[in-house]
């Protein structure tokens, strides 16, 4: 094989303690023409401070709207390996948990028809097969599905859901994250792989208020555990971790946003009326404290990154529901297919959920979907007296006069 | 068509449940607690009283697969080839045999994957594609995320520090890492509007879907030589960059003028303070690669600070919000500009409203 | 035009020091603390030791130059001449002998003016016009404030409350009591859109003016039968009567959807927590003279609530922060609307952006 | 004179402990026609739930552009004695003083002049002189004039300034509040009398953070007293609050929004580079704590009700000046003349200061009035990335590639 380009800029970034990207380039290069010119053209990027891509692309694979990213370099003649250099979204299991065996598998697979890049994994959740040429792009995916994966979203899709490890390995997942990302991930394998929304859509799962998907931050449904009755608390416990140094007053006690609990040095006491389920305390004494026992998770809706309307944050759509009854996720199904015809029917272009809410108001988006507001929608109600004050209800007035 | 009739399609992922290890199906949803041994490494455990231990080893992200092919086998030597990958992109292998960890440590750091990111430390950057991969970029992601790594891993290998630091990075006002919610978020901007192609736009674009693109609407139709094609007004241009996805005649990226801006004090975790979003601190530092020293020493510069003065569990943003901003601003000794005043949408909700001030 | 250079004009106010009773300008700016003896009297001490009794009476602030005589002469008959009244319209008596101030006391109940309001009590309302002098109006002023007033009078002639309960009112969205930022506001609100008066409108009214006026955009020029006019999309319309207010040929008043809306949890003071705007609590009440029962029932049961569970110091708006709004509405047996949820420009930021919440 | 009208809804208002607005409308209505249809007109308001004035009008005195409200009656038939009824706003002294003499010799000439009726006062302060017919307005003006009183604002102008009681009678009062009234009030006589901004100016000054007269929330200038240097602390009379029963540590240290108080039982300890001037712990204890001795103020600016564009509060603007110093009042009545021209020049009819800054955007505010960005201007810096990056900077770097 070819000698690989000279890169000085970027042969500085293999020193350091932190593992190498250019490492991993490196090791590919030796194998694949591909990232011998992916080699050479970041270099050239690193000296003239500018990517060298061209604009996106369609390409695809057979009956499929999404899961491939087309990818052209500007200086094709430059670096002809990576003329095409298209990416493929892999739908991964919930969890990214993998045995050895299958991920030589994809690897393989993946040496066969690609560059040998991936990431593991995209900031979605997906596996990334990071560059391949058009030609290569069934085969691909025929490669996948015989190994049992399928490609995950791009465009205006359902997006590939995620979750946290939750009940695999976590005391405080207040519901089944794996089970309910696999659920809804093979519900709306339609809507996953064939746009027809006005934007994306993305859903995460994350077990507990910790939130370790970032669901409310990147999620146009963020699912996030939770618990209704009281904290379960273990005395002797929180005891030991005052014994053992934890000033329970000032770091725990303090730091309580509900300002519901006290500490006298001997017996903490937890308000559980004005609990905020916001886990502080048991995050710093996992031992003594744990979540309640009728565990469920609140619904939240509409976080998105800023373009165009300035970023938004996910905020509370049903208060409390449980992921793991099967009836209540038939229901949540529902309301989701609901949201999604009122937002295809009146969504503008490119308008996510969250901004379409904004647009047409809440009060008028529940009405639409046919939900009631509650009051946890609201982190407070409205601070202006521009009410527009329901027409119906001066009907029945009207109506009662008439009688 | 026969053909398209025998293609599998839509069997979505493969079912997570056939790829967990045997103690974990054995005590799914029943843990109990865990506690973290050392850096890197904790334990989980089960009502049952078993104990699962996870190594958490640093995250490359971009792997190639005769990499993942080597981790591998570390799964196969270590845990009944069960492991799995975090919602930061680091590697956890999942041991029920505690002699086992400190060999697996060393073969991971000969491997050049050392561990951490566990506690009250920094865990790994989420990151874009930058450079590598995406036409949009002003700034690369890999690098500057190494660069980074390189300089705070510290406190990746040790848990030193008054709560967990999240770092993000997005190589565009998109933000496909979701930056805006990080402790310290690293975004690549551009500062000149587009340049638009009049040539080529009326092919490439539907020019009412450009016009629309414009969120400060400084995109109107023209006729330019003749040809069907849009206008700038450019005192109006806040290089968000949107028209440019909508339309690829309309580029930003200029070597001179993209760089990165950093943002601090977003968080996503419920727990004590509701979620934040990040807020601006540094509006531009110039692309200075391969090792982008400037960002780096501005964060390190952040974080010293903070690890410093900050109280058990303040994350960043509480802590500054603790302090004041104004406060914050003189220990950094970092300029404040009229850029770092709002003036989109919400402004004046981020307006002093009041009299809290240290002075 | 002799006559108009006599005219003596621009002179101001007069210089407030010659009204400055003695012991004030001999202690002026030098106070040193201050004690609260009993409801609606204090004493301020001053570095030199002298001691100043301040007597707060109600004030009618609706008030007849009779009356003011006989309030003259109570300044007259125990503090020199010398008295105030208060940013909430309250009238203080400034003394020096306190042996005088329960005889003080005495003649002022016996005006019909008692004491009270200082300390952790009710002071007066801050009002409006109303029917009393105003067009605009959707409500009285005077007299829901007289029917409020009388109802909550034991905390105003008490210090009974766990901190300061500021109520004020607005006979209509101009709000020119400024009841935005009130502990308790009453708000005059219209339900029905403008009655355009066509014939009169383009003679009353700039055209441009009335369609800029509406902040959405719900006004439109248009010709009615033949004359230059404007038309109202009334779903558009959210009654806040600006197209009234620069064009007299728009009334929104209608007396059986006019009333007033309960607004709750505001306050101005720095202390503690910063300034805080009102919140929506009861969208609408229709207008029930001459003593509006419902009004004066849903305040006086809010006010029960907060006094039985609010900590000490927690103004409303904080204890309803500290327990949160669903916990606030559930204790009220208030029923949430559509009305309560924002949907003006900063919606969104007015919604549940967290997990914070309590079940 | 004639009967008073029959006011059986009225009436209901004289009973109850409050004073009673209507017992003064019944005795004016004694001596005054006016006032008898004022009662008879309120009364039909009752039973008809309707106002009955037409809207504005405009009248006033010569050479003056505001004080007087146009009123008239929309039912002059029924009530001649209001068909006219307008209102003059007579400015008050600061803080409110008075002597019985004075108050005495206004209600002769307002006897003489008008109705009888005032409200003491009006809620931007005004002495407000309640009905009176078209001839009437100039023999009331001279009738105040004589006595050395002068209107006050309405209109597009400044309005009449007011202030707390200050160091009047106020301990923590931290500048003279009565004296920078009197003197904005005094240098601004023009702008008072002579509409000729886009909307209506507001000043009003506080003399600490409680702001006892309410500036931050209906003030387009709001000067708020403040400290800057440490709480002076008295430990002796800390103690003596304790031991009186005081629950220091929660009714203090827990609502300290600074977070920077300490209390061991024994000692109050506070960290002043933390504290935010609040005032509570000041509050509860006045005879142990007082603000520091480097006093001054903080200038906001732009609060408003809610008509166009939603209610506003002011905002910091000077984080720190003293108003005790005649360098610095004219220092910053530089600066508010320097506003008063931009926004003049600038401002859209009836748009308030407030809501300028928020269209211009805050940053180009500053620019055209020629005042730097400072932090404390903002509760926190911009969380959204849409820059306008300023077109100089890049200039000078331009500047510098050409040298
Ligand atoms: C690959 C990935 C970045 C990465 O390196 O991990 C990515 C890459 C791109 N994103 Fe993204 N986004 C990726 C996760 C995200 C996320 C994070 C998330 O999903 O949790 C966000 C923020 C959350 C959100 O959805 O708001 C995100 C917000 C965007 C946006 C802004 C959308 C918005 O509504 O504000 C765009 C622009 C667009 O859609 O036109 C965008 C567009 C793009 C495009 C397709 C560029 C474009 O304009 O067409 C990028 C293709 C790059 C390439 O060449 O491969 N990407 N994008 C991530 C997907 C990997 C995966 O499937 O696992
Ligand atoms: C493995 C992982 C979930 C997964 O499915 O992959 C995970 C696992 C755990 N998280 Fe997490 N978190 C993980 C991402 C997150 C994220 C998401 C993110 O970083 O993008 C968050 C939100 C971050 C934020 O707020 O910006 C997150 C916020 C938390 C918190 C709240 C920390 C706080 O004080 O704000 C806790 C509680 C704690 O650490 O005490 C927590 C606690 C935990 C515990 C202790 C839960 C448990 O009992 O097992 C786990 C080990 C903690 C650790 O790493 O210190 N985890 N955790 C993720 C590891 C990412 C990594 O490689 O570093
Ligand atoms: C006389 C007056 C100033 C004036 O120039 O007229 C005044 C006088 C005092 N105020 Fe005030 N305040 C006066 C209106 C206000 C206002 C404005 C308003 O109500 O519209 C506020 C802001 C209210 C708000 O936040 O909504 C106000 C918020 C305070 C506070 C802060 C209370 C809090 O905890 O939020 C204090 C401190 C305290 O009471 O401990 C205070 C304290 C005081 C002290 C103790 C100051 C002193 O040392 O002399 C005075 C007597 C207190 C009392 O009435 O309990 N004063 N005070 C005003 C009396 C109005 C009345 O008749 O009731
Ligand atoms: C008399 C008074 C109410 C009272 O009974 O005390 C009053 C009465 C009127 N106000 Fe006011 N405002 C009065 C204080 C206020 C305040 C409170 C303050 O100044 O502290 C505000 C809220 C603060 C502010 O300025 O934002 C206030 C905000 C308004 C507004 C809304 C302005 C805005 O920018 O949002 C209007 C509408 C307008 O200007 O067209 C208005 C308009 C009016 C008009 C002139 C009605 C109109 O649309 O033309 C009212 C005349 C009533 C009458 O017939 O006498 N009035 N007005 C107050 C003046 C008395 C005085 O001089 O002492
Ligand atoms: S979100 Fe909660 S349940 Fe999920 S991993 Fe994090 S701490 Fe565990
Ligand atoms: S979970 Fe949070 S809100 Fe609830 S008691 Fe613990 S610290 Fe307080
Ligand atoms: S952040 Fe921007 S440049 Fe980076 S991958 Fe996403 S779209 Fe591309
Ligand atoms: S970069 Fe953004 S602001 Fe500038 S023209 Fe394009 S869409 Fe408009
Ligand atoms: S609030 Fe409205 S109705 Fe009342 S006095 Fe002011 S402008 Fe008139
Ligand atoms: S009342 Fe307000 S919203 Fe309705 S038409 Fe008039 S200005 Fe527009
Ligand atoms: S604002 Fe401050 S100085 Fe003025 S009266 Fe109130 S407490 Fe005293
Ligand atoms: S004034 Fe307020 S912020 Fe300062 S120490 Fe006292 S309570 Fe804390």
């Amino acid at each position: 094989m070819a000698e690989l380009p000279e890169t000085p800029l970027l042969d500085e970034l293999e020193k350091g303690p932190w593992p190498s990207f250019v490492k991993e380039i490196k090791v590919a290069a030796r194998h694949k023409e591909a990232c011998r010119d992916l080699l050479g053209q970041l270099e050239r990027s690193y000296r003239e401070k500018i990517g060298h891509w061209k604009h996106g692309g369609i390409v695809g694979v057979l009956g499929y709207g999404g899961g491939v990213i087309g990818r052209y370099s500007d200086l094709p003649e430059d670096f002809p390996a990576i003329s095409h250099f298209h990416t493929l979204r892999v739908n991964q299991p919930s969890g990214w948990f993998y045995t050895s065996e299958v991920l030589r598998k994809l690897c393989d697979m993946w040496e066969e028809h690609g560059s040998g890049l991936t990431n593991m994994h995209g900031s979605t959740g997906d596996i990334i097969l990071l560059g391949t040429s058009t030609p290569e792009l069934e085969p691909t995916f025929k490669g996948l599905t015989d190994l049992g994966f399928d490609l995950g979203g791009s465009g205006s899709d359902v997006r590939t859901p995620s979750c946290c490890v939750g009940p695999a390995r976590c005391e405080w997942a207040c519901y089944d994250t794996l089970k309910l990302t696999y659920d809804l991930t093979m519900s709306y394998q339609d809507e996953l792989h064939r746009p027809m929304f006005p934007y994306k859509w993305k859903f995460k799962m994350a077990g507990c208020p910790n939130d370790c998907v970032a669901s409310i931050a990147r999620a146009d449904m963020s699912i996030i555990g939770t618990w209704k009755d009281d904290i379960q608390q273990n005395d002797e416990e929180v005891k030991k971790y005052a014994e053992a140094g934890l000033d329970i007053q000032r770091d725990v006690v303090e730091n309580c946003p509900g300002r519901c609990m006290s500490w006298d040095g001997e017996k903490l006491t937890i308000d559980n009326r004005f609990c905020r389920r916001c886990m502080h305390c048991i995050n710093v004494m996992p031992k003594a404290l744990a979540p309640g026992k009728e565990r469920g998770a609140t619904i939240l809706i509409g976080s998105k990154a800023p373009i165009v309307e300035g970023a938004l944050l996910s905020s509370v759509f049903i208060p409390f529901m449980n992921p793991d009854d099967p009836e209540e996720v038939a229901e949540l199904k529902e309301i989701v297919e609901e949201i999604w015809d009122v937002w295809s029917e009146e969504g503008k272009n490119r308008e996510r959920v969250g901004e379409f809410i904004q647009r047409v108001g809440m009060g008028n988006f529940l009405e639409a979907i046919g939900m009631e507001p509650v009051p946890e929608m609201v982190a407070h109600p409205r601070e202006n007296p521009y009410v527009f004050y329901a027409l119906d209800e001066e009907e029945e007035e009207d109506e009662d006069e008439d009688e | 068509m026969a053909e398209a009739a025998e293609r599998v399609t839509d069997i979505g992922p493969p079912n997570y449940q056939q790829f967990l290890p045997p103690i974990i199906k054995a005590n799914y949803g029943k843990w109990k607690y865990h506690e973290i041994l050392k850096p890197g490494v904790m334990m989980h455990v089960a009502e049952s009283g078993d104990r699962l231990y996870t190594v958490r080893a640093a995250g490359a992200r971009l792997m190639s697969v005769w990499k993942i092919r080597q981790i591998a086998d570390l799964a196969d030597k270590y845990c009944g080839g069960h492991l799995r990958f975090t919602s930061r992109h680091n590697i956890e292998f999942l041991l029920t045999d505690e002699s086992l960890i400190d060999p697996l440590i060393d073969d991971l750091k000969a491997l050049g994957h050392p561990v951490g990111g566990i506690g009250n430390s920094i865990s790994s950057i989420v990151h874009t594609q930058g450079w590598i991969h995406c036409h949009s970029a002003a700034t690369d992601a890999s690098g500057i995320v190494k660069a980074v790594m390189d300089e705070v891993f510290p406190h990746f290998a040790n848990r030193d520090l008054p709560a967990k630091l999240r770092i993000a990075l997005a190589c565009c006002l998109n933000m496909c890492g979701a930056v805006h919610c990080s402790d310290i978020a690293i975004l690549g901007v551009h500062r000149k509007p587009p340049r638009t192609d009049h040539e080529t736009l009326n092919k490439l674009c539907e020019i009412p879907n450009v016009v629309a693109a414009c969120p400060t609407a400084a995109i109107r139709p023209a006729q330019v030589d003749g040809k069907e094609s849009v206008q700038v007004i450019e005192e109006q241009c806040m290089f968000c960059a949107n028209c440019y996805t909508v339309c690829p005649a309309m580029p930003l990226n200029d070597p001179e003028n993209d760089g990165v801006s950093i943002w601090v004090g977003g968080k996503v975790s419920n727990a004590r303070h509701e979620p934040m979003f990040s807020k601006l601190l540094v509006p531009y530092i110039p692309n200075n690669p391969p090792r982008w020293p400037e960002v780096t020493g501005t964060i390190t510069k952040i974080i010293d600070l903070w690890a410093r003065n900050a109280r058990n569990y303040e994350r960043l943003g509480e802590w500054i919000e603790r302090i004041t901003w104004p406060k914050f601003f003189e220990l950094t000794g970092i300029p404040f500009q009229k850029e770092h005043i709002d003036d989109f949408k919400h402004a004046g909700l981020t307006f002093k409203r009041s009299t809290h001030l240290v002075h």
